[in-house]
């Protein structure tokens, strides 16, 4: 792939943001071009928050999702929101513990729907879903080997996280690199 | 005669600052094990009868999420 | 259900403070002292401005409100007082909004002693925008525009607003919430400008940083290094909130 | 109905007096009773003569704020209250009232501002007059909106035009200003007050939600007061005033209404003074102090044979770009006498296909007649 | 010679940041030494980058005014000590600005103002963006004047205007606004920061006057500490800085200098990004974040063969009526995607007399491509 | 000549204030401290605002000088002193400058002590503009915006100042022109922020409205009813003006 | 005359404005149209201050002066500054103790020119120039009759004076009168 | 030995405010009986003999018109 539109979607405090932010930095780290934009800034707290990154082989001139190839949501209001946002037969994330309001059937008729037990192994690992968003950028990254590696993941995540909670984070993300 | 306490906890606005939890002079709160559907771990009045009433939880929660309530035994009487 | 709790509007529910912010108890505070007051809903209007401090009132409580512009609800509340007088006139605002930018208005309102009551919902930083320092940032404190330590000396508001000319000035935390709520009703009641500065907590931002960013420990913190300015002895209780009326 | 006929409540008659005077008679007749304000120059002369009306009558609030911005914000929250208010100022208040008179924008407050100017940029010549302000008065404040701006050229008019801001801030629930200068503000000329006038009052209904998103009108207003819980915010908000903060869909329809309400009414609100313009293949257009200039010139030029037409603009926002190009569409080339760097003279040149010629003053002299008549006879 | 070729404060490479950050690394390259600012959404991400780059170079003064007043009038009194100084804001505060916006222009004070705009008016949706402001940034403040107005569309852009922005400010003696919006300031892109930068450093002559009629050019600036008494004024003034409150000729001859010394140098300060204009019938014309949705729909509408060229201004101000006239006179409609009510739509309808089609967007979204190409094949 | 001329513009005299104007003592009080103080003349900088107080060093003292905005002098010092330290910075300004809408900058200059000194010339009322009343004003004064006498109480800006943080505050009358030497004096060489309230006469519009229209007899007010702070009996000495050192 | 272009002209202080003012208001009441405008207000002490009065039997659009039917100077610089202004042939006042700065016998041979001992008999009367503005109301109405008569000019002095000066001001509008 | 004074009064700078004439203690001053040029009526030190030095004529004038300068009886004498 030569352009690459995801889209993370979930609810403020998850640190939606951060995992858009590591997705796109990877992907710069091993030389591409990426963007991230995010529609919901500072002044918010609560209800819907969603980072767009788009991941290129050169620059691109619109930085923002227009229908997704890959929807990583973790509450089931984002994905609501989302989904018709989202390519036919594209990829749609779900952590295994959100409720999903749509037809599932449908869903899973009209995308590739994975349902991972994101919640259920941060808070196996860290009793706290303080590092979901860390996991779940581990277990996108085999999404997105067109644009980086392990490496360049580990390398963002580094850049990101305060130095004295990286062991915690890499763990986080070996998790997720491992589900 | 031992007033009687009842609490309820609206989950709907609690937050889970647990600063109920902490300052209870009872302890009668806990705190759940799983997280609810809006992602937190709800608290439990688990030990009500040991409440005094003395409304610091309610008083301190910043989410109006409790009330305490005197049981009104004349009612019960009644 | 409390009957405090016909002064709030509760379809506005779960507000949109933090966990654990201290802003909800000066709600509560507020709603209480209106309560035990018996005030009528129709004869009480708020004033606020912009910062999470502004939507104490504004969505919150359940009377007219105008939620204004940064720093300048004092200014509109005048404006609505002096047209309407038989309202009960309460300004609600933060130490950024009332005391950096809205400062000017502050002390003039005291000055002029129009009859309006203020409350200042005091968290020692910007919240809303991120926790920068505010004028009652304490000296050395990390925020993220005083990363190193804060190098300016704060304001005591309430001082600086006693000097201006306020009827009546009171300080208390929102581990204080019985003495806050019975200084708010004796600001309503107490004809000309009055003033309650309502330390509250920041778990998110100002405690993050220097205090804890546990809700409880915070209340805490209020409730031990507090002491009241009738027992204030400068040597002793360096460092230590004064709270009391002044 | 809120039209509605009263009496004067000043003594009807023929009076010489100032355009500040004027201005502050008009307010009062036209049921003013709020007026917060910060002295300024060449503004100052009004709060002296609303201060007259008000210990007269013994009517009215005065607030002299800490300064315009404490001004302009007591007026919102007094019209709040269902009172009428006013502030006056000149640039450099005007400046700092710019962001509340955002706020009235978004909350549709009513409410007049008198702005008197003078030579910017800056503190400038704070006694001279400029016309300058033109299109600040238009865009000074962030964001997208319509807002009323009315140009009177006389004390008779700085008068009507008291009371015409009024009746059509009430009636569209916006904020008017009333764009004159020093000029005008410090003329002396007799001015007529007549024994009725006609006033709007808004029309205050406590069950109205405060805001609407109604693309062709504005809504009723509750007040404060009311007893109904209000929220009157100056953040994105549904009718019922709760802050809406990130749906792109009501900030669409909430600015679609600021711009609606006055752009579908715009044949109410616009108005012009034309003269000789069908017989004419020029014409002078102009409004304001630079108009009387432009009139007179327009006398002198038809007196000696050259077919000049007049155009004068009453009001100056919103420009109705439609009617423009229609009244004007059979003139060859419009002769624009500003002192300013050529403001109208740019409108023109957006909806009209003619040659147009700016007369700009960047000093801070009254255009004189014989000027404007010296350049048309050079550019025919 | 003021121009010099400087290493990069910051160590040259590629870096994956946020808009608001680029901007703050471009100023500290072009030497900003002097930070005063107030904290709003969505500009304080400034601030923390401008403290990053301060701490680790242990150069620079950051001050946090009680307001965005004070923040301006800090930065203008620190510009005449010789240091370069900047300000970051968006509309409300922005709003704040204005009366000493003025004072800068006025007394030609270097200084750099980014203004990240957000929706508007008023508080409106603090976290969500707008262009909106495109005719505050130039009418914003009272009395006639030009300014420069930047607008970047890319994180690079930003690094880079960070730069040019001071280079303009320090060469023209004027405030230099770079007006970006929250979807360019939030953005995240990788930018390039190269080895060596260019930047002019303002010419400094103890002896030279503070001031200038000088109709075609800046004036070299004497600054506070030099020994030479300077007296500096925002009312009109001579060259020596002797306020003149009378006179109408002085004070037209200042303003003259003020616009001329930048429209006698458009050719320098004005800039614009072209692509396939000469080929094609249609244009889609923008700016900003709407430039770059501009961009994708002319690559698509080109991709099914219609022939569209791009127009972007990367300056909004000066407006070089004659250079745009030229650059799009074989155009026959042009269609101008902005997040606004038609802003750069009317500045183009007053030169061109192609057809002009406003893509407007008064809600909070960036237009989207798609409705570009949408509305471009429903009009041709 | 005497020394201290060496500070004034004598090109740009007479100056244009009215005749016995008392900011012309004030600007004599000015020059004469810093002739004093033996400081150099490359090294101080005068910023002052808008109102015949903002004239005072703008043209006529000799020395860079900034004539800024209404009430934002305070903000363009600190930016001045901040950016380049060695300077000696000094604003002056009236009271509707400096205390009504310069208010904020004054105390939170004073909050952060600023190291400049301000010199507010007070004459009671808003003279450029024709003699409105200030936050200076007393109540019961005529002005033209006070026509039946003020309604509205003063500020006491040297204690309001004080209790905003600064390092020295005196007030004086330009009828005690020594004492407003030595204070100035006093002021430029206390590191930090400093004030001095410098009560000045207005014959045109305060004074002839409320005291004297006749200068020599406005200074004899000033001398009558003055009594320092030290020797204050709030019994014996109501309506005065409290002088001194704070 | 249907149209009277009147300038008065002096230093700040003398109550120049005043002077206009009562001409205007005069004719006012008499039932003419009148305009005065001032190219000099509030911010200003010292220099040259002028008053301009244009009196018309119906309204005039341009409210100033371009070329005086009628100048009057108090002061030798304001009588320099706007000489230049009158018409040829028109009336120039001008107080007789003021130094002329021009060729004398240019201005006689150009001008209507008139001088009066308005200083002279004020200071008589009165041992202060405090009513000169009035006394040369009072001598300059002679020149106006077209628009009003001594009673309108009484009466316009009646409504702006302060009812306490009024006897003495009417005095020196007399003086004038008599002149 | 008694000082002298000389008294120098700048006539274009006087606005004839006259607080110098009533502040002296000894009746220095005078006003003049005719206007000047520039319309006021002049202030003259005619009783420079009585000049004690004291300064507060020209620190009070508000008009920098007034230098009193001590008559330095050394130079004389050289
Ligand atoms: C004129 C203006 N400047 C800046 C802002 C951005 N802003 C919003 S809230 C805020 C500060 C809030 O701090 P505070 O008043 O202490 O309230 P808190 O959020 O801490 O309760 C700021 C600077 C604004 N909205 N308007
Ligand atoms: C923003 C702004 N508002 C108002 C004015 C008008 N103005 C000029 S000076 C002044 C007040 C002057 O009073 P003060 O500061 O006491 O000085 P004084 O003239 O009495 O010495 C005012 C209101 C202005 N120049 N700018
Ligand atoms: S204090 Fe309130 S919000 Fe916090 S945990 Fe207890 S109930 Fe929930
Ligand atoms: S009322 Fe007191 S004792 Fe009862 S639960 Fe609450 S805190 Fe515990
Ligand atoms: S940022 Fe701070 S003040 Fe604002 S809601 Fe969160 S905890 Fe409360
Ligand atoms: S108006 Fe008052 S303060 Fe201003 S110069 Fe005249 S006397 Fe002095
Ligand atoms: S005090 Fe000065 S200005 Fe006043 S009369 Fe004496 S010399 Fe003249
Ligand atoms: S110095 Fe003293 S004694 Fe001499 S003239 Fe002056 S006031 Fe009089
Ligand atoms: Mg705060
Ligand atoms: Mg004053």
């Amino acid at each position: 792939m030569d352009k690459m539109e995801i889209r993370f979607a979930g609810t403020g405090g998850q640190g939606i943001i951060l995992l858009g932010v590591l997705a796109a930095e990877a992907a710069t780290i091993a030389g591409n071009y990426a963007t991230q934009g995010s529609y919901y800034g500072a002044q918010v707290r609560g209800g819907i928050t969603s980072a767009d990154v788009v991941l290129g082989k050169e620059w691109i001139p619109f930085p923002y999702v227009e229908k997704s190839d890959l929807l990583v949501t973790l509450t089931s209001e984002s994905l609501d929101h989302y989904v018709n946002q989202a390519k036919p037969g594209s990829i749609i994330i779900v952590d295994e513990n959100i409720i999903i309001l749509e037809d599932q059937d449908e869903l899973q008729k009209n995308f590739n729907l994975v349902r991972v037990p994101l919640t259920h192994k941060c808070f196996e690992r860290f009793n706290s879903n303080f590092f979901l968003n860390i996991v779940t950028f581990g277990f996108v990254v085999r999404y997105l080997k067109d644009f980086f590696t392990e490496e360049h993941a580990i390398q963002a995540l580094k850049n990101n996280v305060p130095e004295r909670l990286f062991d915690e984070e890499l763990a986080a993300l070996r998790i997720g690199l491992n589900l | 005669m031992n007033k009687k306490f009842e609490i309820e906890i609206n989950q709907d606005w609690c937050k889970a600052c647990y600063i109920c939890v902490k300052i209870c002079p009872k302890q009668v709160f806990t705190i759940s094990e799983k997280e609810s559907f809006r992602g937190f771990k709800e608290v439990i009045p688990s030990y009500e009868d040991n409440c005094i009433g003395c409304l610091q939880c309610e008083n301190m929660c910043p989410d109006f999420a409790i009330e305490v309530r005197e049981i009104d035994h004349a009612v019960e009487k009644s | 259900m409390k009957t405090y709790m016909d002064w709030i509007r509760t379809d506005f529910f779960p507000t949109a403070f933090c966990p654990g912010c201290g802003h909800g108890i000066i709600l509560r505070a507020i709603v209480k002292a209106l309560d035990e007051l018996n005030l009528e809903q129709e004869k009480v209007v708020f004033v606020s401005g912009i910062g999470c401090s502004g939507w104490i009132p504004s969505p919150y409580i359940k009377t007219d409100s105008i939620h204004t512009t940064h720093g300048r609800a004092i200014a509109f509340a005048t404006g609505v007082k002096l047209a309407k007088p038989e309202m009960t006139v309460i300004v609600v605002g933060g130490d950024g909004d009332l005391a950096s930018i809205g400062g000017n208005h502050l002390i003039h309102a005291a000055r002029r002693n129009i009859d309006i009551t203020c409350i200042m919902a005091d968290n020692n930083n910007y919240g809303m925008t991120g926790g920068q320092y505010s004028p009652t940032t304490p000296e050395g404190a990390k925020t993220t525009t005083s990363r190193k330590g804060h190098k300016e000396p704060p304001f005591d508001v309430a001082r600086l607003v006693k000097a201006a000319g306020a009827k009546y000035v009171a300080r208390y935390t929102v581990a204080h919430f019985p003495q806050l709520v019975n200084a708010i009703k004796k600001a309503i009641t107490t004809p000309g400008f009055t003033f309650v500065q309502a330390i509250s907590s920041c778990p998110t931002h100002f405690g993050r940083r220097n205090i804890t960013a546990d809700p409880y420990e915070y209340i805490e913190y209020f409730r031990k290094n507090s002491v009241n300015i009738k027992n204030f002895i400068p040597e002793e209780h360096a460092g230590k909130i004064t709270i009391g009326e002044f | 109905m809120p039209w509605k006929r009263v009496k004067s409540p000043i003594k009807p008659g023929r009076y010489f007096v100032q355009g500040d005077e004027a201005v502050a008679d008009g307010a009062f007749c036209a049921g003013m009773r709020f007026y917060a304000g910060y002295p300024i120059t060449p503004a100052s002369e009004i709060i002296t003569r609303v201060l007259d009306r008000f210990e007269e009558s013994g009517e009215g609030v005065y607030f002299q704020g800490e300064d315009e911005i404490a001004s302009i914000a007591a007026c919102i929250g007094a019209s709040w209250t269902g009172v009428k208010a006013m502030t006056a100022t000149s640039g450099p208040g005007f400046d700092l009232m710019i962001e509340n008179l955002g706020y009235a924008i978004f909350t549709e407050t009513p409410l007049v501002i008198v702005d008197v100017q003078r030579a910017g940029p800056s503190t400038g010549q704070a006694a001279r007059p400029s016309q300058a302000d033109y299109h600040q008065a238009r865009y000074g404040t962030h964001g997208d909106y319509e807002i009323i701006v009315l140009s009177p050229w006389s004390c008779q008019e700085l008068f009507e035009f008291g009371i015409k801001a009024f009746n059509l801030s009430e009636r569209y629930r916006v904020p008017v200003i009333i764009l004159t200068d020093e000029a005008v503000g410090h003329l002396r000329e007799p001015i007529i007050i007549p024994e009725e006038i006609d006033i709007f009052d808004r029309e205050h209904d406590p069950d109205s939600p405060p805001f609407s998103f109604d693309e062709r009108d504005a809504t009723p207003m509750p007040l404060i007061g009311d007893g109904k819980a209000l929220l009157i915010t100056g953040s994105t908000h549904t009718e019922y005033g709760k802050r809406i903060t990130q749906d792109a869909e009501v900030h669409r329809r909430l600015v679609k209404h600021l711009i609606g309400k006055i752009q579908n009414n715009i044949s109410d609100i616009f108005e012009t003074q034309e003269e000789f313009i069908e017989e004419s293949e020029i014409v002078i257009a102009s409004y304001g102090i630079s108009a009387r200039s432009a009139y007179e010139a327009v006398k002198r030029l038809r007196s000696k044979g050259i077919k000049a037409g007049f155009f004068r603009l009453k009001v100056l926002w919103p420009f109705w770009d439609r009617y423009v190009r229609e009244a004007l569409s059979g003139v060859k080339k419009i002769f624009v006498p500003e002192m300013n760097a050529g403001h109208l003279a740019k409108e023109l040149e957006r909806v009209l296909n003619a040659d147009i010629v700016p007369i700009t003053e960047l000093g801070t002299e009254v255009i004189k007649p014989e000027v404007i008549v010296k350049i048309v006879e050079e550019n025919i």
